[in-house]
């Protein structure tokens, strides 16, 4: 099993990577069927690093309840679908978490009209929520601690919550805040809705591989660190060329690989991280692209800012 | 064939005709959509005649007889039963038919009923008698019909002949003073249409009033009073069996009878 | 005797009546009218019920269908037009979803480039079912394929398919066309290596995988030939084994080497881009031809007066027909790899495919099964006392009786597999009714449109389904006539 | 040798398939056992008894994010029963409506129902589904157009049922005199008054099969049937309404408060959606079975029934339903299990079933799929075979003899 | 009936029996179940002979002759098909059901085929003859029934006696040493008897082992050189037709005739 899933993607010369059916900004197909999204850039990077190619990946649309079955079975090598990182989930289920790429927790959305302004104002309200996730466990937990009562309308999928929020089958739309303000985002009139300042769970996202392939663990943990440390020291797509040729850094030089062969600890080449950086740029480049505040989706840094810049994100030394 | 069939010696000692009207049908036409089926039929049928009618197939035979008891509506004409008109009045109608007894080709007894319900059945929701004398009644004509030993079988498990003549007991067990036979013997093997024919010569035998398709040539000599031609709808003929058969008088009975007689 | 004849007045007719025309109110419209719409009070009430219905369809969907709009980039522009043109309250239907979309509700994410080779793919299977579906009738065949061909050809020529494969399709097209004419039973070799070509065009690759694939059984056949003369029973294990072995064994090298030395490939195209229609279709054919073998190797078997094989084969057939559809994908998509050698893992669409197949195969054995009962003890003496042993009065005698009796209901059980395409849903492939709408929905130019792709989707669903149905009812009366 | 001999060969075969089968039994099961401990995990129903910790909408028995997952299987069972209930009875009712409608003599009325049953069969069930539920969601008012002075909705059924984007609300039964439950242990309870109801209208029902025996008896000895359908009727209603004076039983009209109707039960939409498309759906099936049912019996039969002078109406009673009713029963029950197999489809609109529970948020939260998915998949397998054995059971009873 | 069916004189020229043994059965016992249906049959048949089994219905006749050819398994004893032993070893099944052909009571003809596809199905598949080959021979036997011209036809389209004689040409195709009939007119009108019975005069004629159940005496008397009386799964008696028929020895016999001549 060591290093079997390594061996398995190089002779498939693809990686199979798992990501949502359809979350705008994490993971949607668009009308050619072309990925993209946040987790996506990831599965690129990842494929990058590992095949050299950010193309060589076929994307398994999962759905909340398919996902972890999809990892545990090994139809996906790795699943960057927006699953939270819980006690259960690391140990029962048998994941490996390899680290956080988007710090979330849950929140509420409402119609403004409604005039509700806190959570605390929704007891009995209607609340769609999409099954197997762990949003329908908060939920649950949140109205009990506040002996509040509620009704849920269990959805299928997100484009269902959608479709159920907007016709005003439910007083409120609940999942993770990004999904929210994604979600939010695609309205034809984001004005009348808002997302309610309460976050009721602590939410780490992150990618998730099977337990027992430790390697596979190590690459897929520090690829993704890679993406981080390079915004840390703000290795970009665009400069990393010359950064090659040029950084005296010696963190950035061990992490582009031009001193220390740290790739091949991971059974890698020297150059994989500057492969998952060049595939959509770092960190910040790909929060940017996909979910920041420049797109529809207009999320802030938040949590997810460098600790530099007082976020959590704190990728382990290159060393 | 015909010859064989009719073995005994008929007994027409009670085979007389009264003056009483059994049915009297006059100007009657029929049409099916602007097919005209029909034409212009006059017939008076007395109590205790037995009719035989005759005649290619899809002249109207079995449309006339199904008029008599109004399972077909005639557009035009009158007809009358035992002095009842038949109208579209449905209280009329009912009391022709609980009078008239009809046997049709293929049987049509019930097969989810025994014989025994199957000759009740009327009796007991027409009626309105009692099951006990209903299923006397019905153990009498099955004897008549000389099969009272079937009588808790179902249809499906009797032969033709045997179904054909619990399909007469039935009819007679509502003591019917009319009865009509739509062809009775000709679904049957030729082994089977003696027994049935047996079984209505005894009915004639008692004074029954008939009406009869059939071209079993031999009953029609036997015990017919009088045998009605029909071709296109219209009666072309009709006369006693001796001389119809004998000498027929229409050219279109001549060439019946050569072909039906011929083989 | 006399007194029994005292009342018969003989009676000649010499002039014949003419047929006279009916009463008014037995002939035309009025008759009509009468018979058919106001019979009666009960009918009355009926047909005045059924007009309002239909005036109530009428007036609720009337609008909405007259004022559709076809061309426009979303949902908001159509409302747009809509308002403009017929003012404020007006409500339309805005079926421009449908012309911007219909390639992703047809193709799915099949590259753009390639679209023509899926529709050669269906054009060259109505080719490859003329002598199974449209033996009957000359004229049916004549009308189906000169539809499909020009069909196919001008949809090819508009999508873009290079000059080589046009040719190739007018080839096979105007060859099936040919055969057809003469005897269609010819083309039945292309009806049976079409399913390798059509998954060749469809997935793409290389040339050699399905050629490769065929050399098993030919080789099968030869190991039979040779063994034959020892022992049915062991050629047919020798037949079995050697195809497999083949195909396990060498199949897979041949086909790399092959490659190497001479390049048959074309484009390969990736199971994750097929969606809509195409995927339905896919599933849906795929699943109808081997369904029926399957069905019938089961039908047969629980006929069969070996307990074991009886109760096997029962126990198969109730447990398939005993759990919904769902679960089974569900299997598929789960649990297919809890069953298989560890580290094994197959294309879902494939895992998909085999649970529809053995999904329906357990209806059509019961169906078939039907079938067989309803065939006369005789036919299987006859068979017997002529010498055909069991597989041959089975193939020659018994089948196809049984087959003909069971036309309808096996093609039911094609449409019911077609409808549950749909269900693929649930496992993550893009159906063209629920995955490939939320899809579309998924873009904001599109979100909130419900009813135009239903209908769309429904329509194409209801048409070919219709369409199935009806050519069953009409193959039925024929096949009954003609034999009669 | 023994594939030449008639008597050796069956057998040989035999045991040479029973060797593969159980060859690839194993093998199964082997890889099975092999995959299990790859992925660290086992097979056991462990996981049932721990809490579940999510909601559900609908709970037939009362059920908290507390209990157990067990329980919440139990609840997405009833919740599967109960669509697949509603929906046999509300299908055949349909079904016989429009079966029969096709055969009427109205022109224009069978035709409309000749599309009906064409376009409710040849599109897929998935559809239907989802265009009610959009129907209810899309068309439908939300709750809060019913509040105010001038409510942009009204409830209909004399403000009893409001029909809103979520969910029906329709009145519930309350009680002034409430006699209390009967525990049945497990949180399950009934309450006395429903006990009695149970009881009046079992005992009623027998009451009037006794009063029915007993007009066939006066039929038989004395040729007149007497006429029994007002003692039927009181028979049936009258304990009943006794029952309802005792309890004080009333309507209580759901009313708008806060979010949503209270006071009455507030249906959801998903189960309305459901409800309805398997009912549509599946009535175009039945219709058709009644109708080619009734056809099956031959225009003959009734025309004797005529001749003998019978009615129509009771031609139909006594000569036609019996012998249709034997050709419908039987493709008609396997529209029973059709349903409720379909019913599993109730994941398109979010209807917490067994599949729902079980093979949905369970098999989710807890990672079990093998064991969750084979659990859910013998319990369909069980109920179906509940209903086809009863199927079985009603064509050896009735079929016809022959010879 | 039985007169009439036989019409011209018979040709015995050809008729002569060898001493060749045909079919030997020994002791024969077969079981349906617990019941008893044939008892300690013995019976040989000479090359060239021609027998008629005759019994009252129920008597095993018909079972007797599915024996002969493996459609019924028997049970103890031996049955000896032109040296080949009937048991369970399936090439001998084989070889003896290749050359004994059987004709049942309801022809039995494969509806989905052609009457030509009928005739050359057995000679292509088991005999493996070149398709060309077995149509001239299936052509041939049709011209010696006397249909050639149906050849094209589905055997829906002909009529019972033509369908029998088609049924009669299909078992010639495969060149039987051995024909065995089963009640081979019983499901026929009278008309057609004759045609059928003619055609088997012909195959008589022609020196055909023959082994025929029929209740058509006059086909015996003409035909036979061997009636065998079966009642209660035994052979009762067997004699010449001749003696047989005027001269019957026992009671069961007697009774037997005077019913089947009587009507
Ligand atoms: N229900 C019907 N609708 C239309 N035409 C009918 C109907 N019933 C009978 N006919 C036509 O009326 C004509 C007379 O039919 P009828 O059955 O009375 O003939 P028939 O003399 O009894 O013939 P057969 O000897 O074949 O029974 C035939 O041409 C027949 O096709
Ligand atoms: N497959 C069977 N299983 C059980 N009993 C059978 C079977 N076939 C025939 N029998 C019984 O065996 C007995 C002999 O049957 P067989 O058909 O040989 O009689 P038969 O002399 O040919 O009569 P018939 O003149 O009516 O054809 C009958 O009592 C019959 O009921
Ligand atoms: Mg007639
Ligand atoms: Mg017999």
């Amino acid at each position: 099993q060591e290093g079997a899933t390594l061996a398995q993607v190089m002779e498939r010369d693809e990686l199979n990577c798992g990501v949502n059916t359809g979350l705008v900004g994490f993971a949607a197909p668009d009308a050619n069927g072309n990925w993209t999204g946040f987790d996506v850039a990831y599965c690129r990077a990842l494929a990058a690093a590992v095949l050299g190619d950010p193309e060589k990946v076929s994307f398994v649309p999962t759905t909340g309840q398919t996902r972890f079955t999809a990892l545990s079975s090994g139809e996906v090598d790795v699943l960057a679908r927006n699953s939270t990182w819980t006690y259960s989930r690391d140990t029962d289920l048998a994941l490996d978490f390899v680290g956080v790429n988007y710090y979330d927790g849950q929140g509420f959305m409402v119609n403004r009209e409604l005039g509700v302004t806190s959570a605390k104002e929704l007891d009995g309200a209607t609340i769609c929520i999409q099954t197997g996730t762990t949003t329908e466990l908060n939920l649950a937990d949140y109205f009990r601690a506040n002996q509040m009562d509620y009704t849920p309308v269990n959805i299928d999928s997100n484009a269902e919550g959608e479709q159920q929020y907007m016709a005003g089958a439910c007083d409120a739309y609940t999942t993770d805040a990004s999904g929210l303000a994604a979600t939010r985002a695609a309205f034809a009139d984001p004005e009348s809705h808002i997302i309610l300042p309460e976050i009721i769970s602590k939410e780490p996202l992150g990618p998730a591989v099977r337990h027992g392939d430790n390697n596979w663990g190590d690459i897929a943990r520090w690829t993704l660190n890679a993406l981080i440390a390079a915004e840390e020291y703000g290795v970009t797509s665009r400069n990393i060329e010359e950064l090659v040729r040029s950084s005296t850094n010696p963190e950035v030089q061990r992490l582009l690989g031009t001193t220390d062969e740290l790739g091949a600890m991971m059974g890698l080449d020297a150059e994989w991280a500057r492969r998952a950086i060049l595939a959509n740029g770092n960190y910040g480049e790909i929060f940017a692209a996909n979910i920041g505040e420049q797109t529809p989706i207009g999320l802030a840094r938040g949590l997810n800012a460098q600790w530099t810049q007082g976020g959590l994100l704190y990728a382990q030394p290159f060393r | 064939m015909s010859e064989q069939t009719i073995p005994r010696q008929i007994d027409r000692s009670q085979m007389t005709v009264s003056d009483e009207v059994a049915i009297d049908i006059r100007n009657m036409n029929k049409w099916f959509g602007s097919f005209h089926v029909l034409r212009d039929i006059d017939l008076t049928v007395h109590r205790g005649e037995r009719i035989v009618i005759a005649g290619p197939s899809g002249s109207g035979k079995s449309t006339l007889i199904r008029c008599i008891n109004r399972l077909e509506e005639h557009q035009a004409g009158h007809i009358v039963i035992d002095g009842v008109e038949l109208t579209s009045d449905i209280k009329n109608i009912d009391k022709v038919r609980s009078e008239v007894g009809m046997v049709f080709q293929h049987f049509n007894l019930f097969p989810h009923l025994t014989v025994l319900e199957n000759c009740t059945l009327a009796p007991i929701w027409v009626r309105k008698v009692p099951r006990k004398q209903a299923e006397a009644t019905a153990m009498r004509f099955l004897e008549k019909v000389k099969i009272p030993e079937q009588a808790d079988k179902y249809p499906g498990q009797l032969s033709g002949g045997q179904q054909q003549r619990v399909a007469i007991a039935r009819s007679l067990c509502m003591q019917p003073k009319i009865m009509l036979f739509d062809e009775p013997t000709s679904a049957l093997d030729p082994e089977m249409i003696k027994e049935v024919l047996d079984t209505m010569i005894q009915l004639a035998e008692e004074g029954m009033t008939m009406i009869c398709v059939t071209h079993e040539m031999g009953f029609a000599q036997a015990v017919a009073n009088r045998v009605i031609f029909m071709d296109q709808g219209q009666i072309v003929e009709q006369n006693n069996p001796t001389d119809f058969f004998n000498n027929p008088k229409s050219e279109r009975t001549k060439l019946f009878l050569s072909q039906i007689l011929g083989h | 005797m006399s007194d029994t004849h005292a009342q018969t007045v003989p009676f000649v007719r010499d002039t014949m009546l003419p047929s006279a025309a009916p009463p008014i109110r037995e002939s035309g419209a009025v008759k009509w009218m009468r018979e058919n719409l106001f019979s009666g009070p009960v009918n009355t009430i009926l047909t005045l019920l059924g007009l309002l219905i239909v005036w109530f369809l009428i007036a609720t969907f009337w609008d909405w269908f007259a004022h559709s709009v076809w061309n426009a980039s979303s949902l908001n522009e159509c409302r747009e037009i809509i308002t403009a043109t017929w003012g404020d309250n007006a409500r339309g239907a805005c079926f421009a979803v449908i012309r911007e979309r219909w390639n992703q509700y047809l193709f799915g994410f099949y590259p753009q480039s390639l679209y023509w080779r899926p529709t050669m793919t269906f054009g060259l299977l109505m080719v490859a079912l003329a002598p199974v579906l449209f033996s009957a009738s000359l004229t049916i065949r004549r009308v189906v394929l000169a539809i499909t061909a020009v069909v196919t050809l001008w949809a090819m020529v508009v999508l873009g398919a290079p000059v080589v494969w046009l040719a190739f399709a007018v080839l096979v097209l105007a060859g099936g066309g040919y055969l057809s004419e003469r005897n269609i039973t010819w083309l039945l070799p292309f009806s049976a290596i079409y399913p390798l070509l059509g998954v060749w065009f469809l997935w793409g690759g290389s040339l050699w995988g399905p050629i490769f694939v065929l050399v098993g059984p030919l080789l099968g056949w030869i190991a039979w030939r040779l063994v034959s003369r020892v022992s049915t029973l062991l050629a047919t294990v020798a037949a079995i084994l050697v195809t497999l072995v083949f195909w396990m064994v060498f199949a897979g090298d041949a086909t790399g080497d092959a490659e190497r030395l001479l390049s048959l490939s074309i484009e390969s195209v990736r199971s994750d881009r097929f969606g809509g229609f195409l995927l339905s279709l896919t599933i849906g054919v795929a699943g109808i031809a081997l369904s029926l073998p399957l069905g019938i190797v089961l039908a047969l078997a629980r006929q069969s007066d070996m307990f074991l094989i009886k109760s096997l084969s029962v126990i198969f057939i109730e447990f398939i027909r005993g759990v919904p559809l769902i679960t089974l994908l569900f299997v598929a998509s789960l649990l297919l790899n809890y069953f298989l050698p560890p580290g094994t893992s197959f294309d879902i669409i494939l895992r998909v495919i085999i649970m529809v197949t053995i999904f329906a195969a357990a209806y059509m054995a019961e169906v078939i099964r039907g079938g067989l009962a309803a065939l006369p003890k005789g036919q299987y003496e006859a068979a017997d006392a002529l010498g055909l042993d069991y597989w041959k009065a089975q193939r020659l005698i018994v089948l196809p009786q049984a087959l003909k009796i069971s036309i309808p209901g096996i093609v039911s059980t094609f449409i019911g597999m077609f409808k549950d395409t749909t269900l693929v849903t649930f496992v993550g492939l893009y159906d063209p009714l629920k995955s490939m709408s939320d899809a579309v929905r998924a873009n904001i130019e599109w979100k909130g449109i419900y009813w135009e792709p239903f209908i769309f989707v429904g329509g194409i669903f209801f048409l070919i389904c219709f369409g199935m149905s009806r050519y069953s009812m009409y193959l039925e009366r024929r096949l009954q006539r003609d034999h009669r | 040798m023994l594939v030449n001999d008639q008597r050796y060969r069956s057998l040989t075969f035999q045991v040479i398939v029973f060797i593969l089968v159980m060859a690839g039994a194993w093998w199964l099961v082997d890889n099975t056992i092999r995959n299990l401990a790859l992925m660290g995990k086992s097979f056991d129903f462990g996981f049932l008894w721990s809490r579940a910790g999510y909601d559900i909408s609908q709970t037939p028995i009362p059920y908290t994010a507390d209990d157990t997952h067990l329980r919440a299987s139990v609840v997405g069972l009833l919740n599967t029963l109960i669509v697949a209930v509603l929906g046999c009875i509300a299908a055949t009712v349909l079904g016989v409506i429009v079966g029969v409608s096709r055969l009427s003599k109205s022109w224009l009325f069978a035709r409309l129902m000749t599309v009906f049953v064409e376009i409710f069969r040849n599109m897929p069930l998935l559809l239907w589904i989802l265009i009610v539920y959009a129907i209810f969601t899309e068309i439908m008012p939300p709750p809060n157009a019913y509040r105010g002075d001038d409510p942009a909705a009204s409830m209909i059924f004399f403000d009893h049922v409001a029909l809103t984007n979520r969910y029906t609300a329709i009145p519930t039964l309350a009680m002034t005199n409430d006699p209390g439950s009967l525990d049945l242990g497990a949180r399950i309870t009934f309450n006395w008054a429903t006990i009695a109801f149970v009881v009046a209208l079992v005992g009623g029902w027998f009451i009037r099969r006794a009063i029915l025996s007993h007009a066939q008896a006066v039929q038989d000895r004395t040729g007149d049937r007497p006429v029994t359908w007002w003692k039927n009727l009181a028979i049936m209603t009258v304990p009943s309404l006794i029952l309802i004076w005792v309890f004080g039983l009333h309507f209580e009209a759901p009313s708008l408060q806060g979010f949503n109707f209270t006071g009455g039960l507030n249906v959801s939409n998903s189960l309305v959606a459901l409800w309805l498309a398997l009912t549509l759906y599946t009535a175009a099936f039945i219709a058709e079975i009644v109708r080619a049912g009734i056809l099956s019996v031959s225009r003959g039969q009734s025309e004797a029934a005529f001749a003998l002078g019978l009615r129509p109406n009771r031609t139909m009673n006594l000569v036609i339903l019996p012998q249709a009713l034997r050709v419908i029963i039987p493709p008609l029950i396997s529209q029973y299990l059709n349903l409720t197999k379909n019913s599993s489809l109730a994941i398109a609109v979010g209807y917490m079933d067994l599949r729902g529970t079980l093979g949905g948020t369970t098999l989710n939260q807890t990672g079990r799929e093998l064991e969750a998915i084979v659990l859910m998949m013998l319990t369909y397998l069980v109920l179906s075979l509940i209903i086809s054995s009863g199927m079985n059971i009603f064509n050896a009873r009735v079929k016809l003899k022959e010879r």
